[in-house]
Formats: structure tokens, C-alpha cells, sequence
């Protein structure tokens, strides 16, 4: 297997405060690999710094793209996501005044071309790629099974609803990597377990990678290749789940006193 | 000779300074609790003018001596200043908490120029003169050149005021939980505070403090008129961004930095452009520096 | 009788706060003092009435239920009738030949009305693209307008240019202006991004007035020729018709370009830019390109509005630029509907025809803007016509038969 | 029988004095001006000397057996509303205008007025390029134009005062600056040196920087430029700040009443320039009278100018006996007219000869006419 994402000796200090110390992190073509860890622990600070939302303090960010080795970090968020990696948000941000479909749309943006002009005169390339955006974007929400209320406003939809039109716009941006920040919060035990299908599913679907940041250690140790576990914005144990299961440290900082089956 | 004249613009500059760094302390409280730019403040200190201006008027018929007048009139425009500024935002802002940002900021917007004509079709769109009742004295002849007797008021009673203010914010329950409320609202409501009472508070002590300035003004220049809101407002608003807004001290010295500035440029370069500099300064400070002289970097949330 | 009670309270509070305002007309020229108590009373009642009816519209609003809405069988009736593909042309069609016949048949003094309330439409949807599509609230856009029109102004003056010349470079400058407060203003949050712009229209006014070699300063510049139609000297009323159906004119193609555009990939990361700011930047939508795109766009038309204003009035100084017609002209896109072309068209056409037609209505128009703004950003966000939903065509549904277009 | 003949005959009778009625169309005068918002007590009075002339000539039995008929319209004084308010003038098919008040208005409107050729004649505005252009033929006005005003001002300065160093102060308005700017350009020609030309805020905070730039210069006259509230502030000021001996020169915005009562003592020695006094002239008297017993009140600003241009006009279409613009600019050029301003007739361009001017000066709390005075021609 071979690396799509690597990320070396990240840190981040805001003013005297360090959130993120030397973090490394690599994740491999195909892969789900979790990152989870203590409130606090600087898991979406790390997203934020390799998404190019934050500017990290120290460190490199690889993106790798066939042969192609492209490196991530000083580039801005837009950029990133044209490069291949695309994220959902742990407090969702939909476009909640926008409907299904157009959510969905936005995200085909950095893969269209039409501008002011085209708009305005719509000629048959540009009115070719809206209506290829519009398919596109419609496919996405059946895979998702959202097709059926894509005319409806994204605020209407449910909690659970909401949080997989933000997994089927990042999707729409034909990420290579996909980073899903708590997708299973405020989720029930049974949207959890479709959410988990659902996340297989479009790994496989799109042979993509994923980094997903998860409190539910169910769904975790389930679907997880591998586990990054942080603390105080270091890393603090890398493994597959069996070995983060039975890593000592990890259950001292993190699980407390065995309290999980 | 040239000192003396650089002393004259000091504290031209300084008593100018002092008023709006009164206006300005009512952006930045407001601020500092709810993250609200209240627009409709400056309309606020121009309805202290005219309440003031009433009450002196009245009481001119009855023959009361002028500084007793004063002192009423002072006392009856923060009253009823505290009486807008808590209506104001139970009836404008308070409907709009949790709406989007924006929301908040064109409601206010709406309420200054409503206040504004309110108060052009309640009294009227002319110049009114106000009643001279600071006490004219003539005391120290020297010093007379650099400041007036009421220059001297204006900055005897602003820095009283700040003071107060000071004191009030650091050391009373209130304003503890006024500090509290700033930093962390939901914090503080797990702790009891009530954040609406202390958002009431905020508007009553901010508008009770431009009322304050409206009345120092309107008695220094001797004239009211419904417009002088909006420019003073303005200019309030630019000092509280330079000091930092949400930062009491640094609005006080971003009223004293900005009357400054306009009297020294006035006073060596020339006067024509003494707006086009204060919103220049308002301009330059948000784009490179927003968070002014005093204030703290934040970092965006995601 | 608890609703009753408060109501009453809410009353005499304001009675109280009033009073001195409103009651006591004080004269110090003439010393003389005049008591409205009237007034206060006429108040009261009003105040009475309007908490009577704040409880219920916030009860409704607290339910999620809109404030204003019409009985369940109109409401029907009228999507029915919206969805109507012929008769939504045939009113279309009728809107559009009454604006055409307009000029024909009414008087000089109607068809001048009319050309004033055209430019605000322009105005209002130009500033519709900024506010109400991207979401970022532009304070000082009479700025732009201003820009516009003493293009002409000044060119014509220093260098003789005409109407049809000036009419794209007052869109030009108009958008270099919008661009040059765009790009500093770039990284601003919202509010701040407000009070930068409403700074910059008044630097803009302020050196109008002062740069009075270019400009004329606050005598402004007079003459200004009205656009001539191939070389033919015009009469007043025939260069009346002709700049009426000029805006009119450009207001068509105002409708159509947003229209368009707010259809295109271009309108969609505008509006994903206004409803959210980091998910747009994350959905790989270039947040700088996309907001100096919004302001080109936006200040274009204001520049295209301030080239025609000039021609019509043939004279123009910096007091018909002041931030109260910045406010005027968002109260428009406030009260229409943010995003909705046809809101912000009706309520542009309301907010000036009504003053000129209502004479009381002109006296208090400012303070209706005002209150208008208060009471539908608690009320009504989303304005009149809230942004109407587009109907998109999805191939597969086209395909199965299913649906068509939705 | 009988009967019947008188029905007849009263029957032909009444259709005789509808046909009279019909054919006598009343003619139709324009006054437009400030009638509302903050500039409304300039625009107020001068309607009312048009309704009392009018009046006046309606019960004479009106011109060419027509009545007159004023036509009021409102323009606030904006430009914009202004080209609006010609507009509907010329739908109402009015047939000459009296108006319109501020400078600005009429800029915007005499387009409309020349392309219709409608005669306008103004009671004050005063913006020297109205007429000095020559572009606006059917253009008049019952006031002096600023120039005349600064050329009074800055001769009274320079012969009178003997100045040699002059500061200038405006409110950056058109009126303030383009009378600030006109005596400038006279007296430094004249080889008067400028100290300073500033200008300040009416709604500023304070105007204590200027003010102690002006004590530190110590020019021998300050002319300023603007209204009289901003003005008033402006003594005020320098009263509080000790400035003494300048003088200080103001256009005919500061010689109202309210200027004495808002600046008390402040005021006093200040110079205003003004028509001047014309109220023993028995045409004044009779106006003012006429004023009283109409509204009951004393009339306004610009009230004698607004009546002298009512009367000119009508006057004017009396004698041309026409409705025609041409012959009424023409009558109007030719005939001399008694009214509240003097006797005057129009120039070539469409100033006021015979109007004339006069230095005032404040003295215990007075205005007081000095004898320096010029009558234009």
C-alpha cells in the first residue's frame, strides 16, 4: 500500500499556547484511519491545520497524487479541496437556506469551469456542465438516500439527514482523501450503524481514503484500519484497534478505568 | 509661542477627545457582551442632548439658578437615556439573539434612523439653542488660553465619569458579573448569572454614559440639532475600534488618540479633511489591525 | 386579561419614555413652550395595540410559523397560479407592455416619476447581488452611484465625452472602485466589513465636496447633457420617453443578468458564500475571487445607475450621495426579500412611488425605513417574496418519467 | 309665455357665463420651493407672497379677463425632487414659474424650463452662473447674486476695514464656500493676503482647533461662509476662547433674528451683508400688512423678494397681454416695478437692477444698516 496522505512533525501554537506538538501522521490508499482522543486534545485543530484553515507552526503536509508528491501546507482551504481532500465540519455547516441538491452542487464547484460570462450567456458548454453538475450531484444524494427530498431547504432535514448531505457535498468535490469530524455525534445506536454502512460503502465506491475523528469507540474499533490517539496535542499511540484496545497508555488517558467492552 | 500653541491644540484635542471616549465606551460595553455594533448609539447621546435640553428649558422658566438647572437636566437625560438604551434593546436586539449576525446590525441601523426622525418630527429640524449654564469664570488668566472654563468641566466630569465607570466594573457585584458575562457568556449563566439582566445593564450604564456626553456638548457648543448623532456617533465608534474595541481603557484612548489627532491636523495642516481622517483612521485601523491599539488577537472559531 | 394587563404596562412605559420628546415643544428663541399631550395619548394607544400584537406575532414566530401569511386556499390558489407556465407569462407579458406603454400615456411628471423609481430598482438589484446573494452587507453604496454619475459629470465636463461613451465607463470606474474596497476589505468579518464600507462612502462624498477643481465641490456640476439619439437634438419630452425607455431598458437587462446568474455556478458560490463563509472556503470555492466578484457585480450597476441619474437630472452634487440613500436603498432589499428579484423590485417601486403619490407618507418616509428594517430583520428575514426556490431538470428523473421538472 | 322667455333667456345666460368660464381657463403660476422638511422656512414665506399678489390681481379681475392660479409644489430643495417638480409644472401647463428657492433646485430645473421655454423667475437663488452663464434666457431673479454680495463684502473689508490679512471659514456647503470663495478671489487680487482658508463641520464636536489657529494667526477680518446656527456656534467659541479684534464677515444667511437670540452677546460687531433696508419703501409696508392680514403673522425670509418677483411676473404678463414666454421675458426686461425691494427692472441676463445692498452690523443686539451700501445695475 502506498501513502496518500502524510503529514510530518505538525505543530501549532496559538500565542503561547501549543495545541498541536509534532503530531506525524500517514494514511494509505484505502484506508480508514481514526483519530480520537480526550475533548481538547487538538483533533480539530489538526484537521483545521492540514485543511489550510489554520497556517501550521511547524511541519509538512503531503499530499500524494499518482507519482505526484504535493505539498499541502501555506496552501488555502480552497486549494487543498481541488487538490483531492475534502472534510465535514463537527458542528455541521451545511448552507442551511440552500436546498439538498444546491448544497450538494457547491461542492462540484472547484470541478467546473463556468464563469461570470458563461453564465450570462449560456452557451451550450456551460449549460452541458450544469446539467452534468445537476446529475451528478443527484447521484451523489441517492447514494447518500437523500434523493427524495432534494428539493427541500437543508435546514428542514433532520440531524442525522444533515449529517450525510455534508458527507455527499464533501463528497461532490471528488476528494481523494475524505476527513469526517464526529460524523456519529448526536447520532442514536441505529443511525450509527447506517452511518457506518454508509461510510464502507463510499470507501469503496470511490477506493478514497479516510480519516475520521469519532467519540463512538464502537464505531471505531468496527470500521477503523488503523487509530491515531492524541492528548494534550501530542500523539500519543498509533496502532491497529486491537493493539490501541490493549495499549496501556492509551487506556489510562483516554479510556479511564476500563469502562468499555 | 509655538509650545503655547501646541499646548492650546493638546487640550482642544483632549477635552474633544474626552466626549467621545464617553460615546465610546457605550459601543464597547455593548460590544464586549454581545458582539453587537449598536448602531443606533450615537442617536442615543443626540436624544440626551435634547432631553436635556427640555427639561433646562423648562426649568429656565421658573427661574431656578443655572447651576441647579444643570445639574437636573444632566440627571433627568441619563434617566431617560438608560430608559432608551434598555427599550431600545428589548424591543430591537433582544428579538435577535441566535439570528444571523447580520440581522442585529441592520436592526440597529433601522433603529438610528428611526430614532433620528423621531425626533425631527417630535421637535424640529432646526438648529435649538441650549441655555448657557456652565459657569463662565475667569480663573487663571494664563491658563485661560489653553482651556475654557468649560473645556475644564468637560474634562473634569468625563474623567470622574471614567473613573466611576472604572470602579464599577471592577469592584461591584454587577460589574463583576458584567466582566464575567464578556468573557464567557454561557459560563457565566451556568454560573447564575442572569446574561439578560446584565445585557440590560450594559445598555442602561452605556446609553446613561452618553447621555452624560450629550449634555457636556450641547452645554459647550450651545446647540442641539436631531442630526448631531450620526457624526459623533461615527467618530465615537472609530475611537472605540482604535483602542480595541470590547477593551474599556482602549476606548478611552482611542477618544483621546482620535480628538488628538483631529486637533493637531486642524490645527498645523488644515481642517478640511478632519472627517475624511477619522474615517480613514476607522478604515486603516479594521483592515490591518482590528483588533486596536488595546484589544486581544481572537481566534475564528470552526 | 394577563396578555391585556401587560399590554397596558408596555403603554405606559412608553408613555413615560416619550414624554418629554414628543409632549414638550420647547422654543429658547422665543422662549416659548408648546405641550403635545395628544400626542403621547395617540401613542399610547398605538403602542397598546402594537403589544397586543408583538405577543401573538412572537408566539407565532416562536412556533415557526411565519408571521404574515395568507388563508391556506389563496396561498393554493396562488402557487397555483405561480406555477402556471401561461398565465405567469401572460402576467409577465402584461407587466411588461404596461412598463413599455407607460411613457404614451401619462403625463412628463409620471413617466419622470417612474424613470426615479426604475434607477432604485437598478440600484436595489445591484445591491441585491452583494447583500442579499453573497451575504455581505455593503453600506456605503451610494458611493459607487456617486461614482457613476460624476464619471459623467466630469467627463463631460473636462473632456467633453458623451452619454453613450461614459455610459460603460461609468461602470468601469464604478467597478475599479469596487474593486479597490473589495480588496483590502477581503479578509473583514461581517459587521466590520459594514463599517468600512459605510467609512468609504462617506470618504468618497466627503472629497466629492472637497476636491472642488474636479469635482465642483459642493456646487456640484450643472448642464449635464441628456443622451442624444443619433446625433437628433431631442425635445424635453421626447429625451423624457427616450431615457425612460433607456431604464427601463437596463432594468430588463439588470433582471436577466441576475436572473441568469443566479442560476450559474457563480450565483450558487455567491449564495454558499452568504450562508456559510468556512464551508464555502472548504467546498473549494475561492473566497477572494468569489467576494471581489460580488463586488464588481454589484457596484457595476450602481455605476451604470449613477451615468444615467446624471443624464436625467442633468445636474448632480455630493448631497443626493449620502449614507441615508446607502440606507434607503438596503432598506429595499431588506423589505423585498434578500436574493429575490421581484421582491426587491416591488418594494424599490413601493418606497418611491409611495412618497411622491402619498403626500403624508413623505413626510414620515424615513422613518419607515427605519422601522421597515427593525421590524422584518425580527419579523420577516427573509423579506416579502422570500428567495424563491429554483426548479432544476435531473436527468434521471427526466429519464424514468417520474417527474420533470420539479 | 312670459316664463318662458325668462327661462330661455336665463337659460342662454347661464350658457353664456359657462363659455365665458370655459374660455377664461385661469392662468396658472408654478411655485415651487421648499414647502416641507428642514428647509421649509425659506420656502414658506415666498408661497405666501405669491397667493397674497394673486390674490391681489384676482380681485381686480385677474389678467386678459383670466384668473391667476398658484400652483405649489414641493421640492424639499433637492435637486433630483426639483427636476421631478419642473416636470409636473409643465404637465399642469403652467404658464410661468416664481421659483424655484435654493440654488441647487434651480440648477436642476432650468433645463427643463429652457427646453420648454418657460419664464422662472427666483426670489432666491443666488448662485452667480444662473444668469452669468447666459445659458438660461428665460431665467430672472429678485436677488443679488453672490458676486454682487461678495463684491459689497470684500469692498466694505478692504476700503472700510482696511484689511490686510483675512482669514476665511465655511461649512463646506455650495452657499458657504461659493461666498468664502468669491471674496477670496477679489481680495487677493486686491493684494490682501490669505491666512487661512478652513472648513469645519456644523454637526463637529467642537471648533476649538480652528478657532485657536484663528487666535494664533490673528487675522485683521475672518469672513465666513454658511447659515447662521453654524455661525452662531462659531462667535460662541471664539467668545469662550478669547479671540478679540477680528472682525468678522458674514453673507445675508447670518442677518435673521435667530442668530442675535442664539448668540446673545457673542454676536455683537458682527458684519452680514443684506438688501437693503427697504421698509419705509410703501410697497414693503403694504406687503407686510397684506401678510399680517392674510396669515396673521409677520412674513419670513425672502418674502419682499418673493413678492417683488410675483408682481414683476404678473405685471409682466399684463402688460405683454400674452401668455407667451417671449413676450413675457420680453415685458419683463422692459418694465420698471414698484415692489417691496425698490423699483426694478431685469438686465439682459436676467439680474435684478435696482436692487439694493447693504452692510449691516450687529449693536446691542440690533442689526444695524451701516452706510456702506450699493444699489445694482
Amino acid at each position: 500500500m502506498k501513502p496518500v496522505l502524510e503529514v510530518k512533525g505538525l505543530s501549532k501554537n496559538f500565542g503561547g499556547l501549543r495545541a498541536l506538538n509534532d503530531v506525524d501522521l500517514t494514511i494509505h490508499q484505502g484506508e480508514i484511519v481514526a483519530l480520537i482522543g480526550p475533548n481538547g486534545a487538538g483533533k480539530t485543530t489538526f484537521f483545521n491545520c492540514i485543511t489550510g484553515i489554520y497556517v501550521p507552526t511547524e511541519g509538512s503536509v503531503t499530499l500524494h497524487k499518482g507519482e505526484q508528491a504535493i505539498v499541502l501546507n501555506g496552501k488555502k482551504p480552497h486549494e487543498v479541496t481541488a487538490l483531492g481532500m475534502a472534510r465535514t465540519f463537527q458542528n455541521i455547516r451545511l448552507f442551511p437556506d440552500m436546498t439538498v441538491l444546491e448544497n450538494v452542487m457547491v461542492g462540484r464547484h472547484c470541478r467546473t469551469k463556468a464563469g461570470i460570462i458563461g453564465a450570462l450567456l449560456r452557451d451550450p458548454i456551460t449549460r452541458a456542465e450544469t446539467q452534468d453538475s445537476i446529475d451528478k450531484s443527484y447521484a451523489l444524494l441517492e447514494s447518500v438516500n437523500l434523493h427524495e427530498v432534494y428539493h427541500e431547504t437543508a435546514r428542514n432535514l433532520s440531524y442525522g439527514a444533515q449529517r450525510r448531505l455534508e458527507i455527499a457535498r464533501a463528497m461532490a468535490t471528488e476528494p481523494q482523501v475524505l476527513l469526517l469530524d464526529e460524523p456519529a455525534a448526536g447520532m442514536n445506536p441505529q443511525e450509527t450503524r447506517e452511518l457506518e454502512g454508509l461510510v464502507q460503502q463510499i470507501r469503496e465506491q470511490n477506493e478514497l481514503s479516510i480519516l475520521l475523528i469519532e467519540h463512538d469507540m464502537g464505531m471505531v474499533m468496527s470500521m477503523s484500519d488503523r487509530i491515531y490517539v492524541m492528548e494534550y496535542g501530542s500523539r500519543i499511540a498509533a496502532g491497529t484497534p486491537a493493539e490501541i484496545r490493549s495499549n496501556p497508555q492509551v487506556i489510562k488517558a483516554y479510556l479511564g478505568e476500563g469502562d468499555y467492552a | 509661542m509655538d509650545f503655547q500653541y501646541f499646548l492650546e491644540l493638546f487640550f482642544g484635542g483632549l477635552t474633544r477627545g474626552s466626549i467621545y471616549a464617553l460615546i465610546a465606551l457605550g459601543y464597547t460595553l455593548v460590544y464586549g457582551i454581545i458582539e453587537l455594533i449598536n448602531f443606533a448609539h450615537g442617536e442615543v447621546y443626540m436624544i440626551g442632548a435634547f432631553t436635556a435640553l427640555i427639561v433646562a428649558g423648562l426649568l429656565g422658566f421658573t427661574g431656578f439658578p443655572a447651576a441647579g438647572i444643570l445639574v437636573v437636566a444632566a440627571l433627568a437625560a441619563v434617566i431617560w437615556c438608560a430608559a432608551y438604551g434598555y427599550t431600545l434593546e428589548k424591543v430591537a436586539y433582544k428579538p435577535l439573539r441566535g439570528a444571523p449576525r447580520l440581522s442585529p446590525l441592520i436592526s440597529a441601523i433601522g433603529m438610528s434612523i428611526f430614532l433620528q426622525n423621531y425626533v425631527l418630527l417630535s421637535q424640529t429640524s432646526d438648529f435649538v439653542p441650549f441655555p448657557r449654564l456652565l459657569p463662565e469664570f475667569d480663573f487663571l488668566e494664563y491658563i485661560g488660553y489653553i482651556m475654557g472654563p468649560s473645556d475644564f468641566l468637560i474634562l473634569v466630569t468625563s474623567t470622574c465619569t471614567m473613573v466611576a465607570l472604572t470602579c464599577f466594573i471592577r469592584y461591584t457585584k454587577m460589574g463583576k458579573a458584567m466582566r464575567a458575562t464578556a468573557q464567557n457568556r454561557k459560563m457565566a449563566m451556568l454560573l447564575g448569572i442572569d446574561a439578560d439582566r446584565i445585557i440590560s445593564l450594559t445598555f442602561i450604564v452605556g446609553s446613561a454614559l452618553a447621555a452624560i456626553g450629550g449634555v457636556l456638548i450641547a452645554s459647550h457648543m450651545g446647540q442641539v440639532n436631531f442630526n448631531i448623532g450620526f457624526l459623533a456617533g461615527m467618530k465615537a465608534f472609530t475611537a472605540a475600534v482604535l483602542g480595541g474595541i470590547g477593551s474599556l481603557p482602549g476606548a478611552m484612548l482611542g477618544g483621546m488618540v482620535l480628538g488628538l489627532c483631529e486637533s493637531f491636523t486642524t490645527g498645523y495642516i488644515s481642517g478640511n479633511y478632519e472627517d475624511v481622517l477619522a474615517f480613514g483612521i476607522l478604515i486603516v485601523i479594521l483592515i490591518f489591525r482590528p483588533d486596536g491599539i488595546l484589544g486581544k488577537a481572537k481566534v475564528q472559531k470552526v | 386579561m394577563q396578555r391585556i394587563l401587560k399590554s397596558a404596562l408596555v403603554a405606559l412605559w412608553f408613555m413615560v419614555l416619550t414624554f418629554p420628546l414628543l409632549a414638550i415643544k420647547i422654543n429658547p428663541v422665543s422662549k416659548t413652550v408648546s405641550w403635545h399631550f395628544d400626542r403621547v395619548a395617540m401613542l399610547a394607544v398605538g403602542i397598546f395595540v402594537l403589544a397586543l400584537g408583538w405577543d401573538w406575532c412572537f408566539s407565532r414566530k416562536n412556533r415557526g410559523l411565519p408571521v404574515f401569511s395568507l388563508p391556506q386556499n389563496i396561498t393554493a390558489r396562488m402557487s397555483a397560479i405561480a406555477n402556471n407556465m401561461a398565465l405567469r407569462r401572460a402576467s409577465l407579458f402584461f407587466i411588461v407592455g404596461a412598463l413599455v406603454a407607460m411613457p404614451l400615456t401619462s403625463s412628463l411628471y409620471q413617466t419622470n416619476i417612474m424613470i426615479s423609481a426604475l434607477l432604485y430598482v437598478m440600484l436595489a438589484l445591484g445591491l441585491n447581488i452583494v447583500v442579499g446573494l453573497a451575504g455581505q452587507l455593503v453600506l456605503g453604496y451610494a458611493a459607487f452611484y456617486a461614482v457613476g454619475a460624476y464619471t459623467y459629470g466630469i467627463l463631460f465636463q473636462h473632456f467633453g465625452l458623451g452619454f453613450w461613451a461614459c455610459l460603460p465607463l461609468g461602470g468601469v470606474f464604478a467597478v475599479l472602485f469596487g474593486l479597490g474596497l473589495g480588496f483590502p476589505v477581503l479578509r473583514l468579518r461581517g459587521d466590520y466589513l459594514a463599517i468600512v464600507t459605510l467609512g468609504f462612502g462617506e470618504i468618497v462624498r466627503l472629497s466629492l465636496q472637497n476636491w472642488s477643481d474636479l469635482t465642483g465641490g459642493p456646487a456640484g456640476i450643472a448642464n449635464i447633457p441628456r443622451p442624444g439619439l443619433f446625433g437628433v437634438d431631442l425635445s424635453l419630452e421626447g429625451s423624457t420617453t427616450y431615457i425612460y425607455y433607456l431604464v427601463l431598458a437596463a432594468v430588463f437587462l439588470t433582471v436577466l443578468v441576475i436572473g441568469r446568474l443566479r442560476n450559474s455556478r457563480v450565483g450558487l458560490a455567491l449564495k454558499a458564500l452568504r450562508e456559510d463563509e468556512i464551508a464555502c472556503e472548504a467546498m473549494g470555492i475561492n473566497l477572494m475571487r468569489i467576494k471581489l466578484s460580488a463586488f464588481a457585480l454589484g457596484s457595476c450597476w450602481a455605476g451604470f445607475a449613477g451615468v444615467i441619474f446624471a443624464a436625467k437630472t442633468t445636474f448632480i452634487n455630493p448631497s443626493s450621495f449620502t449614507f441615508m440613500d446607502s440606507c434607503m436603498i438596503l432598506s429595499m432589499v431588506v423589505l423585498g426579500g434578500m436574493g429575490s428579484i421581484s421582491g426587491v423590485a416591488i418594494a424599490a417601486m413601493i418606497l418611491i412611488l409611495a412618497p411622491e403619490y402619498l403626500r403624508a407618507f413623505s413626510e414620515y418616509r424615513m422613518l419607515i425605513f427605519g422601522l421597515i428594517m427593525v421590524l422584518m430583520m425580527i419579523f420577516r428575514p427573509q423579506g416579502l417574496v422570500s428567495g424563491e426556490k429554483l426548479t432544476y431538470r435531473i436527468s434521471a428523473l427526466l429519464a424514468k418519467g417520474k417527474g420533470g421538472a420539479a | 309665455m312670459k316664463k318662458g322667455t325668462a327661462l330661455l333667456a336665463s337659460l342662454a345666460l347661464a350658457a353664456l357665463v359657462a363659455g365665458n368660464a370655459l374660455a377664461a381657463e385661469p392662468i396658472k403660476i408654478g411655485v415651487p420651493g421648499a414647502h416641507s422638511g428642514d428647509l421649509a422656512s425659506y420656502g414658506l414665506p415666498s408661497l405666501n407672497a405669491a397667493k397674497i399678489v394673486a390674490a391681489e390681481y384676482n380681485a381686480k379681475g385677474g389678467i386678459m379677463g383670466r384668473q391667476i392660479e398658484i400652483v405649489a409644489m414641493d421640492d424639499q430643495c433637492k435637486p433630483e425632487l426639483a427636476s421631478n417638480v419642473a416636470t409636473k409644472l409643465l404637465s399642469d401647463k403652467v404658464v410661468a414659474v416664481m421659483g424655484h428657492i435654493c440654488s441647487g433646485a434651480t440648477k436642476a430645473s432650468l433645463p427643463i424650463y429652457n427646453e420648454a421655454k418657460i419664464v422662472s423667475v427666483s426670489p432666491s437663488a443666488t448662485t452667480p452662473g444662473l444668469t452669468k452663464s447666459g445659458e438660461n434666457p428665460y431665467f430672472f431673479r429678485t436677488i443679488a447674486n453672490d458676486d454682487d454680495q461678495a463684491t459689497l463684502t470684500a469692498n466694505f473689508a478692504l476700503n472700510s476695514l482696511k484689511v490686510k490679512r483675512v482669514a476665511y471659514i465655511h461649512d463646506n456647503g455650495e452657499y458657504g464656500k461659493g461666498f468664502v470663495e468669491n471674496n477670496r478671489l477679489q481680495l487677493e487680487k486686491a493684494g490682501v493676503k490669505t491666512v487661512f482658508s478652513e472648513a469645519i463641520n456644523p454637526d463637529a464636536v467642537d471648533f476649538s482647533a480652528v478657532v485657536r489657529k484663528l487666535r494664533r494667526e490673528k487675522p485683521d477680518a475672518v469672513f465666513f461662509g454658511g447659515y447662521q446656527p453654524t455661525a452662531s456656534k462659531l462667535v460662541q467659541q471664539m467668545k469662550r476662547d478669547r479671540v478679540k479684534d477680528i472682525a468678522v464677515i458674514g453673507p445675508d444667511g447670518l442677518k435673521d433674528e435667530a442668530f442675535i437670540k442664539m448668540a446673545g452677546a457673542d454676536a455683537e460687531g458682527v458684519y452680514t451683508s443684506y438688501p437693503s433696508d427697504t421698509s419705509n419703501l410703501p410697497a414693503y409696508t403694504k406687503a407686510v400688512e397684506a401678510h399680517v392680514k392674510t396669515f396673521g403673522t409677520q412674513p419670513g425670509s425672502f418674502f419682499p423678494n418673493a413678492f417683488a418677483a410675483t408682481q414683476a411676473l404678473l405685471n409682466a404678463i399684463d402688460k405683454a397681454q400674452s401668455t407667451d414666454s417671449a413676450k413675457i421675458a420680453a415685458a419683463l426686461r422692459k418694465e420698471v416695478v414698484e415692489t417691496p425691494v425698490g423699483s426694478i427692472s431685469f438686465g439682459a441676463k436676467g439680474d435684478a437692477a435696482g436692487v439694493g445692498l447693504s452692510i449691516y452690523q450687529i449693536r446691542n443686539g440690533k442689526y444695524v444698516e451701516t452706510d456702506y451700501k450699493m444699489t445694482l445695475k
